[in-house]
């Protein structure tokens, strides 16, 4: 805590953390291309998962969960979407008075216009709103992860330690490590060395790109950087490296669970495959740590008497007279007499005409494969049908 | 049709012969399709009609009420400009007392002066339909009676001697409204104008009524008055079209689910232009085993299924193990049916659990009901139930 | 401290003596302070304190409840994670009736059960206080006993004869609550440990009491219960030292009120680290006029003041006239004084209106009570106002 | 209507309807600089008013009056006090499942990153955002006007001429007129000709900024002058030139009551002193159309023994020990013993210390005027002090 600054609105210790979702390739209006169709009108964090989710819930639910409540997303790219999936957090219980979510987006000022450049730099634009809230420790996180994770014990981690920062890592196969941010650390946790990607890893321990800092210092490092013109635009490439240069303490918590980068199209349909086994790690069953998502009212799931399920993940609104086997389908989604889905995400709101053969796919939210057609993809290849995309022939009126 | 021109008054105090199942809920709160409680249907009514204040007289057992409702939120009532009113049960024992008389028909005129609203809809929820309220006032304003009353036409075999009848005169007004059984009835009628206990007045006619009744040396209850309101006004009779299930006995909400299964009447309640709204729980998604049949039901969300499922309504949170069949059957929340059981033409109340290779079988006339947390391991003394 | 660490009961059937002021209202939503209902303040400490679920236990006449508490959003009552639950009033004569007393202790079970909180807080409302709950559970958990009571040390001349007092131990321990006038006093003592009817339990412990009075032949209300459980168990006696006002008699009600007109007493109960939440009203500011005089007082917004107010208590929409008088008094929102009217002493109720060119006083000791909505346009027949 | 295509979500017309506020010169990263320091920090919108509101309470509340109840808030200038004002609306009642209040802030598309140029180019970026709600009207207004209008008259007026546009009027004097955008208009209120700031006016009708608009025609208009490279950038200078251009069926509506654009340090003082007569032409205690502002809990006003008021609006949350003349107070202000204040708006949270003098001035939010100081305006030239701004000396800790 800020000493007492934050005033009477301080309750509890946990107060004073922030969740700021930051949107590595979102940021900067790239379109988040790695997931090409699916991002074209939506940001990445408000895309459907596990037939009842968008991805962003599992960071919310997180949030929630270890007591946070008060939570800036910052978002530029096509946040229509995603504003409206969050609205007040109620659906999260983050809506408490004095605290609650807030949608940050660009913003003109008397110094002129900008967009965020990184996402650093998005925080360094959004100083006056955090130190609305005087607190003494902020919480950076990526909106476009699946896991479930208690910040408070990493954050009592972080002052145990006396931290300026904590990082977030996990340890993952050397293999895989060549494809991460790697931490490598003493024997106390701290970090004295960060490597993006190396070639030969020294580390197995991955950024999950989850920070807790000390909000005084970070705000030190980013308003000092600005004013000299040597701005730090983003947390990987420049902050941890600036904090290691200067010898801030900062440190490793290693995170043990499921948790997946959901970046690609591929690395999104395995995770929702990995979700369909009935015993996923990712244990999302269990009531003592709900992922919750926005509430909706749909009427309960139709099967039909020519409808077949195996190994399937329906949920409410949807109506089945097709053959779904090992898929997903989300609300609202309509599947025709005869067709068959195999090894297959759905998203809401699409509508699947009577024998399509639809096989290693995702299909987008509204989209249309109408009676006949055939959306075949393959383990390598997932095959995709965009937000809104008609394909096959469109269904009689 | 402004916002707010209609406040509405849903009478939870509705009788009704459905034993275990609403002994310990009112009718209002049954579950219904796999998803809803029957006060969705009047509550949804009313957010479509951009109502903003709804009177809800709880009756004795409302806790279950509160639980559904809470803010009203679901049916847009935490507005500003209204909300959900809980009216506290009153006993009829109290009616003896003078002031506590008052007090019952106080509370309606309070709430009713507060709304503001020009027009009052009084509903129940034991009748469960999709009303057009918009289209209601629309020829409630056309009718020259300040009481509109709601009716459908049904087939003469689908009225019961205590179901209400309205008797309707020429001109499309309505002069009574009376059992089937008081009705002087050829038996050739093709239909039968069955009243669904939904009616519309003018506000400041009903405050009337109100005033009357306070005054008046004998108490009776709102929907009293409103049946003598029509025999003394003429009420103009309104014509509903659509979807129409009375809930008022086990066999009747039983054969109510079934009918759910059919695809026409399914799309007819639950996808009209009034969206049925409900209070919405963050369950995960139904899973369906490999193995699982699953043929002509509906299901709600969090189940997990392994065995069979055929023609039935299943709630959500519902565990059917490898091997169990259920048929014919409405099943509801938290309920689970161990392997090797059957299950057909029965209700499962909220938490039945069934043990292994048992058979709990109903017909379909009189399904066999098991109460709220029954847990069976052996096989059941079926009579003891069935009579629930 | 955790999130919904604690769950609370605020038990709103509690006696007073109050007269008109509580004819139609339990003490819990008396007016406080021109802005406050006694029961915004167990709400803003539970508030503060993170808790989601919250049991209010409704008395006779609810609706004023109701209406203030609505969905509870105005202390993050709310949320997804919890709620405030209502509980219906049980009226005392249904005790007699075995299964209605199960319900009682029912009610709490299921209330404490569901709301998954390892501690529980039990509360009225008719103690006005500020009270750090995280600092009452930190000294719970390190006290020995399950149960915690609060108190507060005051003079004995603040103590009557039927307020509840803690016998402490040495060691800071109760072994009993009591009535003063159950003690024996010597007279001598500088203070007094009143106790604030507040308890903080383990849950556990707490649903043990239940299942063991549940199980009992004959019934017992919580707190008497909760008293009974000091004496077997000797409660964790935690001092609060901030402002407390025991509300149980006019005169009480009315010193309060006139206490929260001396600056330090306003900032300890308004403007420590627990902010005082409660439902906000759109109204407009208040309005002085040229000529008005207006000291040592507190008002509320929409008022309109072109007379004098001194050393009162005016609540929102108050209308003081030209050459009108108000002095040591307490005047609930929507009143009205017409010009040339003194009103001194007095309590009125809301909507009172004054006539012009009266005088309504009482004494400090004894002030005028004038009830609800009370029209007042000729001399009072005083002796009847007083002993309200 | 849009003829169904909205669906089962659109209760009745005026659900077609939508708010957006277009605040002229908050776009384009202007600071809205008639304002001055009022709005060096936040946008005009947000700027306090009569003691216990904010200026786009009047606009917001005049929606919601009128049974609209989904509503786009335009803004790109210091967005994050409007944004926590306004949060979803529930304040104004606007807080309708499926409809309710959005903060439509600039953002990135796969199209790249761009700030609002005008009025028009805001409402075609956020062309999504309307299309979702399918309206067959759009009221575009301004947010920094204070009156009472019930839009559902205007819109009855707009159906019945069958117009593609009306145009909200006021009647003012011919002095006035060569300050405001002129409609003249032929005997059937048609708009013949708009004259911007006209020398010599021929009519008296000046423009409000309040528009209605068959969406289907704006967006054409729009999306075709967007396509050609000749955007449409403003509706005043831009959008009804082309429609007059076009002879697109275009109206004026004739509002008669108060209104006062609060664009300036002297109108806004000069509105709020207007205020504050008891009986205001704007009639603020009407019931039947109240204003709504944010909730807050504050205490009682408290009033020492010390205290004079002497024609003074005071609310909730203030604690006057000195002399108030003529001048509002707003929600918890502390004024010090001794302190005179005449002719004066001071905004929430001020701190005026003892012997403090102030005359004919604005004193902004959080701001101090510290023991003794003096801040004298004239009625020409109001003094300002800015917000949070300390002037004189500082009181002792």
């Amino acid at each position: 805590m800020t000493g007492g600054t934050g005033g009477g609105s301080v309750a509890s210790e946990k107060r004073g953390l922030y969740g700021n979702r930051n949107v590595g390739d979102d940021l900067g209006g790239r379109s988040g291309t790695r997931l090409g169709k699916l991002t074209k009108s939506t940001a990445k964090p408000s895309v459907p998962f596990g037939g009842r989710y968008r991805i962003i819930d599992f960071t919310l639910s997180n949030l929630s969960n270890s007591g946070v409540d008060t939570v800036g997303v910052i978002t530029q790219y096509q946040p229509l979407e995603l504003n409206r999936h969050v609205q007040n957090g109620a659906s999260w219980g983050l809506n408490e008075r004095g605290a609650g979510v807030t949608i940050l987006q660009p913003y003109a000022s008397s110094e002129g216009e900008k967009f965020f450049e990184g996402t650093a730099h998005a925080i360094y634009q959004n100083i006056a709103y955090i130190d609305s809230y005087a607190p003494e420790y902020l919480l950076i996180l990526s909106g476009d992860h699946i896991y479930k994770m208690d910040y408070e014990q990493m954050l009592a981690q972080h002052k145990a330690k006396k931290a300026a920062l904590t990082v977030g890592v996990m340890p993952v196969s050397m293999d895989e490590a060549t494809r991460f941010g790697i931490m490598n650390t003493d024997d106390t946790e701290r970090i004295i060395e960060f490597e993006e990607k190396p070639a030969k890893p020294k580390s197995n321990l991955a950024s999950m790109g989850i920070y807790i800092f000390n909000w005084d210092t970070l705000r030190r490092y980013l308003t000092e950087s600005y004013a000299t013109g040597s701005g730090l635009e983003d947390f990987g490439k420049d902050v941890i490296p600036a904090y290691l240069a200067h010898n801030e303490p900062t440190y490793a918590y290693a995170f043990h669970g499921y948790w997946k980068d959901v970046g690609t199209i591929h690395s999104l349909w395995e995770a929702n495959m990995e979700f369909l086994s009935p015993h996923n790690s990712l244990n999302i069953a269990d009531r003592s740590w709900r992922i919750y998502s926005q509430a909706d009212a749909n009427p309960p799931l139709f099967v039909t008497t020519s409808a077949t399920l195996d190994r399937a993940m329906v949920v409410d609104g949807a109506f089945i007279a097709g053959t779904i086997i090992h898929s997903i389908i989300s609300r609202n989604v309509k599947v025709g007499e005869g067709a068959v889905i195999k090894d297959t995400m759905v998203m809401p709101d699409a509508v699947i005409g009577k024998n399509v053969h639809i096989d290693h796919a995702i299909i987008g939210e509204n989209a249309v494969v109408g009676d006949g057609g055939e959306v075949i993809g393959t383990e390598n290849e997932i095959a995709v049908v965009g937000y809104g995309e008609v394909v096959g022939r469109r269904e009689k009126e | 049709m402004k916002k707010g021109e209609i406040a509405a008054i849903i009478d939870l105090n509705e009788d009704g012969a459905l034993g275990s199942l609403t002994a310990a809920r009112p009718i209002g709160t049954l579950p219904f399709a796999g998803r809803y409680r029957l006060i969705d249907f009047p509550l949804s009514a009313v957010a479509r009609a951009n109502v903003y204040s709804v009177g809800l007289f709880m009756p004795r057992s409302s806790r279950s009420v509160q639980d559904h409702v809470r803010s009203g939120e679901a049916w847009n009532l935490d507005l500003i400009q209204g909300g959900a009113f809980l009216f506290p049960y009153v006993a009829t024992r109290d009616y003896a007392n003078a002031e506590l008389r008052t007090r019952y028909y106080d509370n309606y005129s309070q709430f009713l002066r507060r709304s503001g609203a020009p027009y009052t809809v009084v509903m129940g929820a034991r009748n469960v339909a999709n009303i057009d309220l918009a289209a209601v006032l629309a020829y409630h304003k056309l009718g020259s009676s300040s009481i509109t009353a709601l009716y459908k036409n049904v087939t003469p075999n689908r009225v019961r001697a205590d179901d209400p009848l309205l008797t309707l005169s020429e001109l499309s007004t309505a002069s009574a409204v009376l059992n089937a059984s008081q009705q002087s009835l050829s038996g050739h009628e093709e239909k039968l104008p069955r009243f669904m206990e939904v009616y519309l007045l003018d506000t400041v006619y009903l405050l009337d009524l109100l005033d009357q009744a306070s005054a008046a040396g004998e108490f009776a209850r709102l929907p009293e008055l409103l049946r003598d309101a029509v025999l003394e006004q003429n009420a103009n009779a309104f014509e509903y079209t659509g979807y129409l299930a009375l809930i008022n006995a086990v066999d009747r909400y039983y054969q109510a689910n079934m009918r759910m299964l059919q695809e026409r009447n399914f799309q007819s309640l639950l996808y009209s232009s009034i969206p049925i709204l409900t209070k919405s729980k963050n369950e995960v998604p139904t899973f369906f085993a490999h193995e699982s049949k699953v043929s002509g039901s509906l299901l709600g969300t969090g189940g997990f299924i392994e065995g069979s499922v055929a023609r039935s309504v299943i709630s959500r949170n519902v565990t059917v193990h490898r091997g169990a069949v259920v048929e014919d059957s409405v099943v509801m929340q938290g309920s689970k049916i161990s392997n090797g059981s059957l299950v057909r033409h029965a209700i499962l109340d909220k938490g039945v659990v069934i043990g292994p290779n048992l058979v709990i079988e109903g017909t379909a006339e009189a399904p066999l009901v098991l109460s709220k947390n029954q847990t069976v391991f052996k096989p059941l003394d079926q009579e003891a139930n069935t009579h629930a």
